[in-house]
């Protein structure tokens, strides 16, 4: 079903308030409806009390609003159609519309839900042959930065509300002038992979000859592109494949977490890691305690000067093995002996397995590099004929940039998609810069740090309000279209720029489509009209197209393997470390990455899914440093570099390097939103561009003392296990000596009870989960689960429904991790039900633990009594509560509402409900269709969300279900199962491949 | 309807009860006798017989017994029986302490609510002292003055014989 | 006497409490809610005497949790052919050019914590007026029914899709007659 | 208890044996000094109703109403606020609210072993005690309800947890299994049977106290509350069967009661508070700190209120004893479940046990075994229990131990339950401070207010005690030496 095409025509939109006159107090009446052409339907503009509630707008067809009591009876509601019917457009019923991510440049696929005309829920589109799907934390979140109160509701210039015709006016006159003087006129923008779009680029290019396109990232691999040139001469970022590896080495890459394409790779990686196959050796190198490293088989702790010395390493032995060329041996601080199995298993595994390094240095990539092609994994495992086009920048051109505005050299320059006055290195001297431009327009959302600084700023649309494409892998394609007529007077970044070049066409929507016409259609054979190309593309969102070129010959290796050994070896003596000089790592974090959703308060209170630390960014320290320095938790440290200093508390971390302090970045903006303004500290400033490229490490810092202390919210304060069985784990070995089948149930007292049709349950393999806390942000979002902001968190008030506990085992400073997805476990004979005393809890006859809210009063006896701890309690209002100013204080930030599950009040408990209205609708979509439920119909918000399918729900009654086939299965064990509490969840244990060293 | 009495103060409770004794030998029957506080041994020497208010308490305990189990029965198994974590309907261990509260509640509040009754205590009664300092520290006797064969003489004599300190006819409403 | 005005009083009280206690108990019902509505709608006049059957215009009430109260469109599907003309028609034809939306007042409004959906009890073949009254007879719509829980249940216990309880399941199993589909559990409507 | 070679008299003489062996017939004034007559009784206990409050009285008063105002402040903001204003958390959801209501349930239980308990074994010591020991169990029943109302999320919703009839739910009543609902039907139950058997108990003096009243009001008040009593024989012999049936249903009552609060914890299955001993446990402790409380109360009221004749030292050495005893019953009971948590060897109640003596909060363990453990041991000596300072001291020691000792219970076994990634610190807020020095102030607020209104002593027991024999034979004031004749 194609969407609506034009949504303008079919969406609503809300605007100023406009109070229709029967309300009969202003105050219970926040905002109005507007209507637009001629579907005028409320907007979720709920009054007070109905904003907080289920059905606080059930939208297109009903506006609610209290208007005031009538003596003693209940609140008058009205009820407003529309003025004129839609046949597809029925009140109450959610539709799911294919698009594309831009919450970061990996342009994932989407299915969004929409809701009675609002975006409501981000999920994975799963016909994507790339991404399947699965989010990541960061995609899920996106939809509330649609209804972010921050976002500029016009145009602005000079600092002033402007009109659109006002400020294409003031461009134009710029251009003009720009394009007879002889200074430039720049675009800066972040990695562009909207194929459109950069057809509009070309078209500036042609239009303006001093036109410059300046791709920059916060977070660059430039030197990915840069080795690759001179190692294999394609400019290019490979498209990696973790699933055809067999033995996968990771150097400072989180590729699980938020390096290049996270989603992409968890969901390869996973596929490749299952026990019942022949799973993979995974072996990571790296300074702080990563996402990827906390899941590797084998982690080895280097301070980041010394993760070229060990590609080197590594080098050298594969060189000797294969009889080529002489590499010397780099003499790294890591045991000889674990890099000797390394290359082992690498040599054993040629052409399936898989070197990736995440560093910026030109010469690590080129070891890197020749690693891989000596192990004959290019073609294979890195794919350079049909690269990854998610990164494409190159740092030397920034950074000529930088200097081209201090000269004076650019006359115009257009920001989209970034924000270098606060993550550029040098952000003083591109604010100088500025200063030295004759126009800066900043297509930001909002006024950030740079774009306050812009002379105008013209808002694009937030990403589900806009039509677009991406191209993330080549061939690949994506498409994105509406969900929502713009909230506000933004405009999308693509048709300004359409404006300002004078095109024939303006409107992106039409362009967009010709562009695909012109360039996609003419490239498959299957489809005849365009039109149904069209429709077809927009209804999967996801075009694979054949590749441009055919595959060509295998590009050889010829990069200079002994000038980059050398030169790694030098910077590494160089940065040589010892005695009260450290190393810090700077790193993006997978709630916040680089920075640009800052004010996003689900990912801000997400936990890290490593340290579990919510709220801001900290110095991540050994615990064997902590103790040498004599610091505690959250004593705050001033680091300090040649290039500056930063002042960060303090936070264990076993595993890190004990030479290396880690600290995230993307935190410490200063002007992004009420909630995230200010949170943590900017640590930018003290990376730095070394040959041509950005580096995320710093060599030679102190930590000297403060004096203060800070409080850090972290959500888990215990790391072991203490020796109870809540996460099993086995090996390889000892699994292969068990039969298939072997999970028998604990005896129990009483006689079953599930008498339903259905026995609802699930499986969480342990094993695929990543520990990446997509399905925490999908369950927040599906459930209305409110964020309570740091101070509660530090109160250990957090109200997730899904978290992710992590424990540590073995030593403080190489332990083994595992993550472990918690929620209510549905227990047959669950301990919660039997003390509450107004029976708000009960078990269904299909096996869910029910938590009713209006019925419960508050004792809180069942989460004393529940041993997982999964239960949360409203210990506020987190609703219209000016101490929680976060999305749900606001009414445009309510409107991401699923209107399907009612918002908890204070003083109830509430907890994970196996997303029962999932079930509910899926049991009534089967009534309407006159059919069963089939088996994988209900999916989860926390599974659908996961990219590596760790989490499956479904019928244990029906046998053949996956979810009873998983129970079944020989992993298969229930945590705390010795209490007998009988959970339908079920986990299957972890299986360790560990490396052998001889 | 109110009746004469023949009513004998004492300050020590030994010579009342004496005189309780002595009166009743004479044939006269005790109206009743006032006191500060119970005074044992008088039951016997009034003649009264051991009250069978508890009785009230064990029927009504029996019954509270019964109503608790049968109403926690019927929630809880007939009218809306819930899986309350995997426990089975009927889970009358889990109703023994509610039963057991139920009937101390009941029938401890019948029993008093039946002393109430039997002895017309009742708020807003007003108390038909017939001899004052009776609630402080005198002891009084009373014997209703019939119509007929009552020798008020012999009576008086009697009782001041036996140590009564005043012995007043009083006209009051019992 | 006292001891008679004490009794009296007693039960008296009791009375009042028991008086008391059922006043508290319809707090929030509001049976016999028929409130004014912007136009005049006379539902007699069209599911009655011209037997319009109720999905024609409440269509949403097949496939959605809301009925829904019909677009103004959907009544300019008869009105715009129909010559009879009103003074509440005006006011339908007023709303359209002005293309100003009509502000019903709702009838039947239950708590947000409750989760009803119209098409599920429509497809199993729930009579509109076993919820709504004789809508078909009522000049002006009013809430004929509590809309309590209780009373929800009641229906729903007829219609139960299992026998709950140890007890019941023995008994009931073999006496249902009726095609059993109302769930009773709690996550049938809260969540 | 007794092994004295003497017979025990019951307010009268004794009755001759036919042996014609006169046993030594005990002075019946025994527990009374100063042998006063019965009009002396009457004066000296409703003096303190009669007169004007002394200064000490004003103070006391004061300061205990200041409390309860900051109750009511405290209370209002937490139900404006919500719950959140305490320092609850996801993994401590009990803290001060339900330690607070425990221990004011146990405070309450010495009142009804006094008076219903002692009577059963014809103890005449507690004439003199019982009626402030009752007042004191009304008192701290109420505080103790106070708690689970506020404690909860929706306190405007707390009548859920009754069953009634009708409701708009239709057939939905309430959980039977659940231990809370136990303890509504307990608590009310046990407040009911309480304020009943001390009405009842009071309505004679309030009869002597209408035929004392001067003024019109007070004629009127205790007028109606005495129901007409006149002192009537036959009433009283009714009386006293209903007396010894009432107590007869509030013994088992009780410790029904403590046994009913400690299920809260013991059918529950987190690591210390499963444990089977719990209800005799917990009963013993009850009645320990219920002792800790009279003295506490008693030693106060005795001299401010003149009453050392009636609240004598002998008084306060048989409530020590007590004390010392069922504080032994409660170190037991610790040990027993250090030793429960060894042998069973259950891998979480030995983390918990290990947790409470070594863990963050091992300092609140030793205060309580400081508390309950060693400071009864101090009163094996006369001399300290009948020092009147000395047992002060102590029993404000008892009260404390026996907060921490619930304070253990709850926070301890709940700061680290079965997940260790659930595992959180408490610490209590302003406001859950607040709220527990508040439940002081309305405690002493109307046990303040008792004393001043109500005959804080039984007249018409202590009379009855005081028997036929009142002038007869006499003992003089405060002479520790008399009390080993009954040992």
């Amino acid at each position: 079903m194609s969407p609506c095409k034009s949504p303008k025509e079919s969406l609503v939109q809300i605007g100023a308030p406009a109070a229709p006159a029967y309300w009969k107090s202003v105050d219970e009446l926040q905002s109005g409806v507007k209507q637009t052409g001629e579907f005028p339907g409320g907007l979720p503009a709920g009054g007070r009390g109905e904003a907080t509630r289920r059905d606080f707008l059930a939208l297109m067809g009903f506006s609610l609003a209290a208007a005031g009591l009538s003596g003693c009876r209940a609140p008058v509601q009205h009820a407003m159609p529309l003025l004129i019917g839609s046949e597809q457009i029925i009140p109450g019923v959610a539709n799911f519309y294919a698009t594309t991510c831009r919450g970061c440049a990996s342009s994932c696929s989407l299915l969004v839900k929409q809701r009675d005309g609002r975006p409501i829920k981000i999920e994975g589109n799963a016909q994507s042959a790339i991404f399947g799907g699965g989010t990541c934390a960061t995609g899920q979140a996106t939809v509330l930065s649609l209804y972010d109160d921050e976002r500029l509701r016009s145009p602005l210039w000079q600092g002033q509300t402007a009109k659109w015709e006002e400020i294409d006016r003031h461009v134009a006159e710029a251009l003009q002038e720009a394009a007879g003087g002889k200074r430039e006129i720049v675009l800066l923008s972040g990695t562009v992979t909207s194929p459109s779009t950069r057809a509009i680029i070309a078209e500036w290019h042609a239009r303006y000859p001093r036109f410059r396109h300046v791709e920059y990232d916060a977070v660059s691999l430039s030197a990915i592109r840069t080795a690759n040139e001179s190692s294999f001469g394609h400019a290019v970022v490979p498209h990696y494949s973790f699933d055809k590896a067999r033995v996968i080495v990771g150097l400072e890459a989180d590729f699980l977490g938020t390096w290049l394409s996270p989603v992409e790779f968890a969901r390869q990686y996973a596929a490749n890691r299952k026990p019942e196959g022949s799973p993979s050796l995974h072996v990571q190198f790296e300074s702080g305690m990563s996402v990827t490293g906390s899941n590797a088989d084998v982690r080895v702790a280097v301070p980041p000067s010394q993760i070229g010395l060990v590609a080197v390493a590594l080098l050298h032995r594969i060189a000797r093995k294969a009889g080529t060329g002489e590499v010397p041996e780099s003499g790294s601080a890591v045991d000889a002996k674990k890099l000797d199995a390394v290359a082992d298993e690498l040599w054993k595994h040629r052409g399936e397995s898989l070197v990736v390094s995440g560093v910026n240095d030109v010469h690590v990539q080129t070891v890197v590099n020749a690693l891989n092609a000596a192990l004959g994994n290019i073609g294979k495992t890195v794919d350079l004929a049909h690269p990854s086009l998610q990164r494409s920048v190159n740092d030397q051109s920034m950074a000529e940039l930088v200097d081209k505005m201090n000269r004076g050299e650019v006359h115009t320059l257009m920001l989209h998609g970034v924000n270098p006055a606060y993550d550029y290195h040098q952000a003083d001297q591109f604010s100088a810069g500025l200063k030295k431009t004759a126009l800066v327009v900043s297509l930001s959302d909002r006024r950030d740090e740079t774009s306050s600084q812009a002379h105008a700023i013209c808002p694009d649309h937030h990403f589900l309000e806009a039509w677009g494409d991406a191209e993330p892998v080549e061939s690949h394609f994506s498409l994105a279209q509406p969900l929502i007529a713009p909230l506000f007077e933004t405009r999308s970044a693509q048709e300004s720029m359409l404006k300002w070049l004078a095109h024939d066409e303006t409107d992106y929507y039409k362009y967009l489509r010709a562009f695909w016409q012109k360039d996609l259609f003419p490239r498959q054979k299957e489809i005849k009209s365009f039109d149904d190309f069209w429709d077809q593309s927009l209804q999967s969102g996801v075009v694979d197209l054949p590749a441009k070129t055919a595959a060509a010959v295998l590009p050889k290796f010829h990069g200079d393997v002994k000038a980059a050994a050398d030169s790694i070896m030098a910077g590494s003596a160089q940065a040589h470390t010892g005695g009260d000089s450290y190393e810090v790592h700077f790193y993006e974090s997978v709630p916040l990455r680089d920075g640009r959703h800052a004010n996003n308060p689900w990912l801000l209170e997400l936990p890290d899914p490593v340290t579990k630390v919510t709220w801001g960014n900290y110095a991540a320290v050994a615990p064997a440093l902590l103790k040498k320095l004599g610091m505690s938790d959250g004593d705050v440290r001033r680091l300090k570099t040649e290039s500056g200093q930063l002042e960060l508390p303090v936070f264990t971390q076993p595993g890190q390097d004990p030479h290396t302090v880690s600290v995230a970045l993307g935190y410490g903006r200063r002007q992004v939103g009420r909630a995230g303004q200010n949170v943590g500290v900017n640590a930018f400033p003290l990376t730095h561009q070394e040959q041509g490229g950005r580096r995320y490490s710093v060599a030679k810092v102190a930590l000297e003392k403060t004096g203060r202390s800070e409080k850090l919210a972290t959500t888990q304060t215990h790391f072991s296990m203490e020796g109870r069985p809540i996460v099993l784990e086995t090996t390889l070995e000892e699994l292969n000596h068990e039969p298939a089948e072997s999970h028998e149930a604990l005896p129990t007292l009483w006689e079953d009870r599930l008498h339903g049709e259905h026995a609802w349950g699930m499986a969480v393999d342990m094993n695929s989960c990543t520990g990446c806390s997509a399905c925490v942000v999908a369950c927040q979002a599906e459930n209305n689960v409110p964020v309570v902001g740091k101070d509660q968190i530090e109160r250990i008030r957090i109200m997730h429904w899904i978290r992710i506990d992590r424990y540590y085992s073995g030593p403080e400073e190489d332990p083994v991790s595992v993550h472990q997805p918690m929620m209510c476990q549905h227990c047959q004979n669950a301990p919660c039900e039997t003390v509450c005393p107004v029976v708000a809890t009960t078990t269904s006859s299909e096996g869910l633990n029910q938590q009713v809210y209006n019925r419960c009063i508050g004792t809180r006896y069942c989460a004393n009594n529940c041993p997982y701890k999964v239960r949360r309690f409203n210990w506020y209002n987190y609703t219209d509560n000016p101490k929680f100013d976060f999305n749900m204080e606001s009414p445009l930030g309510r409107m991401v509402l699923n209107p399907d599950v009612v918002v908890r009040s204070r003083g109830v408990m509430e907890k994970c409900s196996l997303c029962v209205q999932r079930i509910q609708l899926a049991k009534n979509m089967a009534l309407q269709g006159g059919r069963q439920i089939a088996d994988g119909e209900i999916q989860t918000a926390c599974q659908q969300s996961c990219p590596t399918q760790a989490i499956v729900f479904g019928d244990l009654k029906d046998p053949n279900s996956r979810v009873s086939q998983l129970q079944r299965n020989r992993r298969s064990y229930q945590v705390l199962e010795d209490l007998g509490t009988r959970p339908n969840v079920g986990y299957l244990k972890k299986v360790r491949n560990p490396l052998e060293t001889t | 309807m109110s009746s004469t009495f023949l009513v004998a103060t004492f300050s020590d409770p030994d010579a009342l009860v004496r005189a309780v004794v002595a009166v009743r030998e004479a044939g006269f029957k005790v109206y009743d006798v006032f006191a500060p506080y119970p005074l044992h041994g008088l039951d016997e020497a009034m003649g009264v017989k051991r009250s069978r208010l508890p009785w009230v308490t064990f029927c009504v305990g029996l019954c509270a017994l019964a109503l608790a189990l049968t109403f926690q029965f019927y929630t809880s198994v007939l009218d809306w029986p819930l899986n309350v974590g995997g426990k089975p309907d009927n889970s009358t261990l889990a109703f023994i302490p509610i039963c057991f509260e139920l009937t101390v509640l009941l029938s401890g509040l019948a029993t008093v609510a039946a002393l109430f009754l039997r002895a017309r205590l009742y708020p807003g009664k007003t108390a038909a002292l017939l001899a004052e300092g009776v609630t402080n520290d005198t002891f009084a006797l009373a014997l209703r003055r019939r119509e007929s064969g009552f020798d008020v003489h012999r009576a008086r004599v009697l009782l001041e014989q036996n140590g009564a300190e005043r012995v007043k006819e009083k006209e009051a409403e019992l | 006497m006292r001891f008679q005005l004490v009794l009296m009083g007693l039960v008296g009280l009791a009375l009042a409490g028991g008086a008391g206690a059922w006043q508290l108990s319809r707090i929030g019902v509001h049976q016999g809610y028929g409130p004014q509505q912007p136009i005049a709608f006379p539902h007699k006049v069209h599911a009655g005497d011209n037997k319009i059957p109720c999905l024609y215009c409440h269509f949403g009430a097949r496939t959605s949790r809301h009925a829904g109260i019909p677009p103004a469109s959907v009544c300019m599907d008869c009105h715009s052919i129909l010559e009879k003309q009103t003074v509440e028609i005006e006011k339908l034809k007023e709303t359209l050019q002005q293309e100003r939306p009509i502000a019903w007042v709702k009838v039947h409004n239950l708590p947000d914590f409750v989760y009803f959906n119209h098409s599920q009890h429509v497809l199993s073949g729930v009579k509109c007026q076993s919820c709504h009254g004789p809508v078909e007879h009522m000049e002006r719509v009013q809430q004929v029914s509590p809309l309590t829980m209780g009373w929800c249940l009641q229906c729903h216990r007829e219609h139960a899709k299992l026998a709950v309880g140890d007890f019941q399941r023995a008994a009931l199993s073999l006496t249902q007659k009726q095609k059993p589909v109302a769930g009773l559990d709690c996550a049938s409507c809260h969540y | 208890m007794s092994t004295s070679t003497t017979v025990r008299v019951n307010g009268k003489t004794a009755p001759a044996t036919g042996s014609g062996v006169m046993p030594q017939v005990l002075p019946p004034t025994f527990w009374v000094d100063g042998n006063p007559t019965f009009r002396q009784i009457t004066d000296d206990i409703a003096q303190p109703m009669e007169g004007r409050p002394g200064k000490g009285w004003w103070i006391c008063f004061g300061i205990a109403f200041l409390a309860l105002l900051n109750l009511g402040g405290m209370v209002t903001y937490l139900i404006a606020k919500g719950i959140g204003v305490w320092g609850l958390n996801n993994s401590v959801g009990w803290a001060f609210d339900i330690t607070n209501f425990v221990f004011w349930v146990g405070i309450g239980h010495a009142g009804t072993l006094i008076s219903a308990i002692l009577l059963l074994f014809r103890q005449q010591w507690r004439t003199s005690i019982n009626r402030s020991a009752e007042a004191m169990t009304i008192f701290a029943v109420m505080c103790a309800g106070l708690f689970p109302a506020i404690h909860m999320g929706r306190p405007w919703d707390a009548f859920f947890i009754f069953p009634y009839f009708p409701n708009q739910r239709g057939p939905l009543w309430v959980n039977f299994r659940s231990p809370l609902v136990w303890d509504v039907f307990a608590i009310s139950t046990y407040l009911t049977i309480s304020l009943v058997f001390w009405y009842l108990g009071m309505v004679p003096d309030l009869a002597t106290l209408r035929d004392r009243a001067t003024g019109k009001i007070k004629k009127f008040i205790f007028g109606t509350l005495s129901l007409g009593w006149n002192g009537s024989h036959r009433t009283w012999a009714r009386y006293e069967i209903v007396s010894l049936v009432l107590a007869g249903l509030a013994t088992p009552l009780v410790l029904s009661v403590h046994s009913i609060v400690s299920m809260d914890f013991a059918t529950s299955l987190l690591p210390g508070w499963h444990t089977t001993i719990f209800p005799p446990y917990f009963v013993a402790g009850a009645i320990y700190s219920g002792f800790g409380m009279v003295l506490t109360l008693l030693i106060i009221t005795r001299s401010t209120m003149n009453l050392q004749r009636y609240i004598t030292l002998r008084h306060l050495d048989k409530m020590a004893k007590v004390t010392m005893l069922t504080g032994m019953i409660v170190s037991y009971a610790y040990l027993t479940e250090f030793f429960g948590a060894w042998y069973g060897g259950n891998l979480y109640e030995r983390y918990h046990f290990i947790n409470r003596a070594t863990g963050p909060y091992a300092w609140c363990f030793y205060l309580m075994v400081l508390c309950n453990v060693i400071t009864p041991q101090l009163l094996w000596t006369r001399k300290a229990r009948t020092s009147v300072v000395f047992l002060f001291i102590v029993s404000i020691m008892v009260n404390i131990g026996m907060w921490f000792e619930r304070f253990v219970i709850i926070v301890v076994s709940l700061h680290r339950a079965f997940l260790p990634s659930g595992w959180g610190m408490f610490y209590p807020t302003i406001v859950d401070v607040g709220v527990l020095v508040g439940s002081f102030g309305l405690f002493f607020t109307c046990f303040l207010l008792f004393i001043r209104v109500l005959p804080m002593i039984a007249m018409w027991e202590i009379k009855g005690v005081m028997g036929h024999g009142a002038h007869k034979m006499a003992l003089s004031a405060d002479d520790p030496e008399k009390v080993t004749v009954n040992v």
